[in-house]
């Protein structure tokens, strides 16, 4: 037998572990950036600062739990460990230890309960009398998000203001979807039938967006639902609802006039809308300011006209399972290579 | 059969036929082993795809629709055709020894439901060939509607699921009454093994869990087949309604997951501590007060759904309950190592493991109880490494405690105990490298069940690191299946009682006879053995009387055919419903009037 | 009874139940959340027909100020609420007859339980034809998928129980009759039988008398 | 053998023959009352609950004498009981989370009711 090779190299092993351990446990630990796009640790809105009271408290007892159970796991295997002339204590158990650890989760237990329903509780307050008030609906796989007093409708991108309080009607019209902005706000379900309800209020104005996603599995692109939050100072969302409820803009060069056309004699316009022309298709996005949009495609695309004509081609190649049909002729649709370059022009404009 | 009658081992043929034939619990016992953990082997390459493809961010190895059948496959295979029947395999092998009976209450329904089970197993698994469901294991409508699902993928998983409930009801009914009415004189109830109380405990859930899932299945196959509108809220259905369905089964499903492996180390701790078990009572009624619980808890899996605040207040202030006898289960497992004299062989380390591994999962499992919490952590990755560190990190290291520990008395032979433990490191460090980074990536925002990620949301490294740690599971799995080909090549040279286990199986020899005992033992002690042992007390010598066994019957596999072809009528042609019917009519029929002696 | 000694030890059950009749109890608790489940999908959704206003209706209601009438045949049902109960009786007296060895007496109760069985079954067949012909099927509105999945899986429950006892009155019409089992084998027949009646004694009120 | 014994024991401890026609009347008299009481619209205010316990005094006669309940061991009825119990409570449990939370009348009333949906029903 080798067993006296294996202890040696056991011996040696043992000897240089912690310090290994303790390497890679550093390197490790260096990896867990917690400043994440979107982290649920970094608190950006009301509602996620109300939630984070019972979750700090509960992050704490399980560190506490998780140490204890560990260290005892691993002095019990070491100081018990089977050697030469050890023999096991014979006993049954012990009805006051029974007692001791089954009051220590009852403690711990109403510990977690106290700041969790009064989360629940400040969860359930009113709406605020000056609140922005916004229908996010659900579809596979975008969102739309109709403000309810403005009559502007946009889709996956979010403007809101700073310091005010936004209140959501959560609907979908087709499967479940969730709606999730990790910084600003816990989620909550789009259930088609229910009309779910969320408010936060976003703690600060921020140049570059908060990102959201849905967060409840809805079928082939589930992935790829994903939307941005903007927060403006409220100068700043004033001016941006007074443009976001203006009409769609003029086509400003030949290319775009004649993108203009094409997209309005096309099967464009039984999906979409641009306000103040003849497109107003209630099916997929409301394209009135799609060429202000930083994104398309429900977040997965930058918005260039080079990646509006990626998309109108076959929006499937990059969104799998897309609702939207392929318009590219070499993909079944309607219409040529340059048809689509003057309406991914004409779009752009739409700013 | 008068002819059988004298010959202890009569029926102990060999060949393809005795193994169809069969009505022995230990046979039944290791057909359920097999096939569960070539499920398992089989739900583990579907993980290692769905690792695969998250690997790197923008990963493109699996399209999105594959990927989403291939999550949805990778959790029915896993729980309902490899952990459920891996804790079916034991209790069938192990309930009649450890009560001290000759087979169970009823030896036919236990081959029918291995049967039935086998039957479910093909329909839901040979999916594949047409088209796998694609919306989850929990299938929530309307994705799971004819609208959204146009395909046959779900009707799959209806009758797919139906199929395995009917076989785990039968199996659940048969237990219950065995453990209940086949005792060996002296077992009382208060000193059964904790393994059999699990068991029980299961039976019992099992029994009562079953019929709501059966109903929202039902209901789910009239919507998308016969035109009803239960889950369509554009008639006034309600898909809500059918994640309460789901759930109130679901929940007590997860415990039917995880108690067996509870049982198993509570076997294990005491042999290998060389000691009783720490406050046996205790034990058992934190085990019941967790299927007592269970019921209550359902809703805590739809916090999100937009429930009001009073019930999302109950349902959080049960499920932190649970917390209550699950810690009491964890301290009592730690004072049983207390004071004792600990053999980290494979079986002790898998053991010791469980409970480190599964505190890590319940511990975080009281977290998301806590309903504000939860609208961040649900539906992400700390769910994820949540559930997993209780069914991989608790009921699969539980398993493999019980596999190495139970070995010799299924098989005569003792696996390897070096590659055994090689094993046991990769698994711990495995799971860990696997799971652990999940908290994290739920908590800096990875949603489940995507398929996808962009670059910069920051979570491309730990992915990496986990698919890794996916190999390294693998490597370990890999490990067992060599340790166990090798092993079974050997001479069976394990003796009666290898480990000087204090339980009734090993009173009998290794692999057991048919007959499981010549005498059947008499209980004196909740420890039977180890007070035998103390107390010099002999076994009883064989008076020779003659055993009569229940022969071999073809009629449950042939009932289980009908049944099998009967219920993919629905997504086939009524041709074989009718095919089907007539097949289990003849196979009832014949049963009925089968001598049975 | 050699069976006896392979099946259970030598001393006979731990309970003092017999294997077969704690099975069939222990099921027919599972029964329970089986229509409970069914009669909870039933109640989730009961006032929803009416709020919707799409006919026909359970009941006779006031929609909007107009009356609709209700579909709902109260004294058809009540006479086959009265054959099932009866059935329950005739049931009884079978198995009084297994069990103090009159033969005669439990093969004729178990005749007139199976008639009764299927009498019941009729009415159930009437009812559902009469119903599509108003225009309720499945697909009509929720009560329409509600009532006839609940009626429907409990007349299945009711055909299986007349199949289980017809095969119990052809077997004990064989030389050896039921054996000397018979009283066992009747009394679980029997506790499936009931059971299934009293199904109907919840969902008789619940479905055609409650408003 | 064994259990035959149990048998005649728990058929002794059953009703006579003609118990057993008194209970079925029993049992017939009071779906009468039911249905009597279904058409008298005085009672329809106290309708559900009268039905309620005319239905559980039926369901445990039957229960208990024709399903022999009442005579056999007490590990029997904790079963069946138990499982009645689970059942009941969570088809309450499910009516209360509908009713209270989602159900078409309330959502209507609280103004969210689904577009086709009209509007909250009357009383009935």
């Amino acid at each position: 037998m080798d067993d006296t090779r294996w202890a040696r190299a056991r011996a040696q092993t043992q000897r240089f572990l912690p310090v290994m351990a303790l390497a890679v446990v550093a390197v490790l630990a260096a990896a867990c950036e917690t400043n994440l796009p979107q982290s649920t640790t970094v608190i950006e809105g009301s509602h996620n600062a109300t939630l984070w009271v019972p979750y700090r408290m509960v992050f704490i007892l399980a560190a506490i739990v998780f140490v204890a159970v560990m260290a005892l796991t691993v002095i019990f295997s070491i100081t018990y460990r089977e050697r030469p002339g050890r023999t096991a204590r014979q006993f049954h158990g012990n009805t006051r230890l029974e007692i001791v650890w089954t009051l220590i989760p009852i403690i711990i237990v109403t510990l977690i309960s106290v700041p969790t329903v009064n989360a629940i509780v400040a969860e359930a307050q009113p709406i605020a009398a000056n609140a922005l008030r916004v229908d996010a609906i659900g579809h596979q796989w975008w969102f739309e998000f109709v403000y309810l007093d403005e009559k502007v409708t946009t889709a996956n991108e979010l403007h809101i203001p700073e310091g005010r309080e936004v209140a959501f009607n959560l609907k979908s019209v087709d499967v479940i979807h969730s709606f999730w902005v990790p910084q600003l706000a816990g989620k909550t379900d789009m259930v088609p039938g229910h009309v779910n309800d969320i408010k936060f209020t976003a703690l600060r104005a921020r140049p570059e967006p908060y990102l959201g996603q849905c967060a409840e599995f809805c079928g082939t692109s589930h992935a790829n639902m994903r939307f941005r939050v903007f927060v403006h100072t409220e100068a700043d969302f004033a001016a941006w609802l007074k443009s976001a409820a203006a009409n769609g803009a003029n086509p400003a060069s030949a290319l775009e006039k004649q993108g203009q056309e094409i997209f309005m004699r096309s099967a464009c316009i039984g999906c979409h809308t641009v306000q103040g022309s003849a497109a107003a298709g209630k099916v997929g996005p409301d394209l009135t300011h799609v060429g202000s949009r930083t994104t398309i495609g429900s977040g997965i695309l930058v918005n260039t006209p080079e990646t509006l004509e990626k998309w109108i081609a076959n929006s499937a190649d990059v969104k799998p399972g897309s609702k939207m049909p392929p318009m590219a002729k070499s993909d079944g649709g309607a219409l040529s290579k340059e048809e689509i370059t003057a309406v991914a022009a004409y779009l752009s404009g739409l700013k | 059969m008068a002819t059988a009658a004298g010959t202890l081992a009569h029926h102990a043929e060999s060949g393809v036929w005795s193994w169809l034939t069969t009505v022995d619990h230990k046979r039944i016992g290791v057909l359920y082993g097999i096939t569960a953990f070539s499920f398992f082997i089989w739900g583990g390459v579907q993980a290692l795809l769905i690792r695969t493809q998250l690997a790197v961010p923008n990963g493109e190895v699996i399209p999105a629709t594959l990927y989403n059948q291939l999550f949805t496959m990778h959790a029915l295979t896993m729980i309902f055709l490899a952990v459920m029947p891996l804790g079916a395999s034991f209790s069938n092998f192990l309930t009649p020894l450890m009560i001290g009976a000759r087979d169970v209450a009823f030896p036919r329904l236990n081959a029918l439901s291995f049967w039935v089970f086998a039957g479910g197993a093909v329909i839901l698994t040979s999916s594949f060939f047409f088209e796998a469901p694609g919306a989850g294991w929990f299938n929530y409508v309307p994705l799971a509607g004819r609208t959204y699902s146009p395909g046959q993928g779900i009707d799959f998983y209806v009758i797919g699921l139906t199929v395995l409930g009917l076989s785990s009801l039968m199996a659940a009914l048969n237990f219950a009454v065995t453990i209940m009415n086949m005792r060996a004189p002296g077992m009382t109830m208060m000193r059964l093994p904790v393994f059999i109380w699990m068991v029980l405990i299961i039976s019992f859930l099992l029994i009562l869990a079953l019929p709501p899932l059966t109903v929202a299945l039902i209901e789910l196959l009239f919507d998308r087949n016969y035109g009803t509108n239960f889950f369509n809220p554009a008639e006034g259905g309600d898909p809500i309604l059918w994640q309460h369905l789901f759930w109130i089964f679901g929940h007590p499903e997860v415990y039917v997951l995880i108690l067996p492996a509870m049982g198993i180390v509570s076997e294990v701790l005491p042999v290998f501590s060389r000691k009783p078990l720490f406050g046996y009572s205790a034990i058992v009624f934190a085990g019941m007060a967790i299927a007592f619980l269970g019921w209550a808890v359902w809703s805590h899996h739809m916090f999100t759904t937009g429930m009001g605040a009073v019930p999302r207040t109950i349902f959080a202030a049960n499920t932190m309950l649970i917390a209550v006898p699950t810690g009491v289960k964890i301290f009592n497992w730690l004072g049983t190592m207390y004071g004792g004299s600990l053999r980290f062989n494979t079986a002790m380390s898998f053991s010791v493991a469980f409970i480190a591994l599964f505190t890590i999962g319940g511990i975080s499992g009281v977290m998301h109880a806590s309903p504000p919490v939860d609208t961040q952590q649900q539906d992400t990755y700390f769910i994820i490494a949540h559930l997993h560190y209780v069914l991989v990190g608790g009921a699969v290291t539980g398993i493999f405690s019980g596999i190495f520990y139970w070995f010799p008395k299924m098989t005569g032979r003792l696996l390897d105990e070096r590659l055994g433990m090689t094993q046991f490191w990769l698994w711990f460090i495995g799971v860990n490298m696997t799971f652990f980074p999940m908290h994290y990536l739920g908590l800096v925002g990875m949603p489940r069940r995507i398929y996808t990620y962009d670059n910069d949301l920051g979570w491309g490294f730990w992915n990496m690191f986990e698919t890794v740690g996916a190999f390294v599971i693998a490597a370990s799995v890999l490990l067992f299946v060599i340790n166990f080909f090798r092993t079974m090549q050997q001479e069976p040279t394990a003796s009666d009682n290898p480990w000087d286990a204090p339980t009734l199986e090993w009173a009998t020899s290794s692999p057991p006879p048919e007959h499981d005992f010549d005498v059947i033992p008499v209980v004196r002690a909740r420890d039977p053995l180890w007070y035998n042992r103390d107390h010099n007390i002999q076994a009883e010598q064989p008076t020779g009387e003659h055993i009569h066994l229940p022969p071999p019957s073809y009629y449950p596999l042939l009932l289980a055919v009908g049944v099998s072809v009967l219920a993919v009528g629905p997504i086939s042609h009524i041709a074989f419903t009718a095919l089907g019917a007539v097949i289990a009519v003849y196979g009832i029929w014949g049963w009925a009037l089968e001598p049975t002696e | 009874m050699a069976q006896a000694v392979a099946h259970a030890p030598a001393h006979g059950t731990n309970t003092g139940i017999e294997n077969r009749k704690l099975l069939m109890w222990l099921f027919l608790g599972s029964e329970c959340l089986f229509f409970g489940s069914l009669i909870a999908t039933y109640m989730v959704f009961k006032f929803d027909v009416i709020a919707r206003g799409v006919g026909p209706f359970p009941h006779d209601v006031m929609i909007n100020g107009v009356l609709h009438h209700g579909i709902l045949d109260i004294p058809t049902t009540s006479a086959s609420t009265f054959v099932l109960l009866m059935s329950s009786l005739t049931m009884v007296f079978a198995v009084y007859g297994a069990q103090h060895a009159r033969p005669t007496l439990m093969k004729l109760s178990l005749l007139a339980t199976i008639v009764l069985g299927l009498v019941f079954l009729g009415f159930q067949v009437y009812e559902f034809v009469t119903f599509v012909h108003e225009g309720l099927t499945l697909s009509t509105n929720l009560f329409g998928a509600t009532f006839f999945l609940l009626t429907g899986f409990h007349g299945t429950h009711v055909g299986v129980g007349v199949l289980y006892l017809i095969s119990m009155l052809a077997a004990s019409m064989r030389r050896n009759g039921l054996g000397a089992d018979a009283g066992a084998h009747v009394e679980i027949a029997g506790l499936y039988w009931h059971f299934v009646d009293i199904v109907w004694i919840v969902i008789f009120p619940l479905l055609y008398l409650m408003p | 053998m064994a259990h035959q014994t149990q048998h005649a024991a728990v058929a002794q401890h059953g009703l006579t023959p003609r118990q057993y026609i008194m209970l079925g009347v029993a049992l017939t008299v009071i779906t009468v009352i039911e249905l009597a009481a279904s058409y008298i619209p005085a009672l329809t205010p106290v309708l559900v609950p009268i039905l309620l316990a005319l239905t559980a005094i039926k369901f445990a006669a039957v229960v208990g004498y024709f399903m022999h309940l009442r005579f056999e061991d007490g590990l029997l009825a904790k079963v069946f009981t138990s499982s009645l119990i689970l059942a009941i409570l969570i088809l309450v449990a499910l009516a209360a989370l509908f009713w209270g939370d989602y159900a078409p009348g309330v959502r209507a009333a609280r103004g969210d009711a689904p577009a086709s949906a009209p509007a909250a029903p009357k009383a009935h």
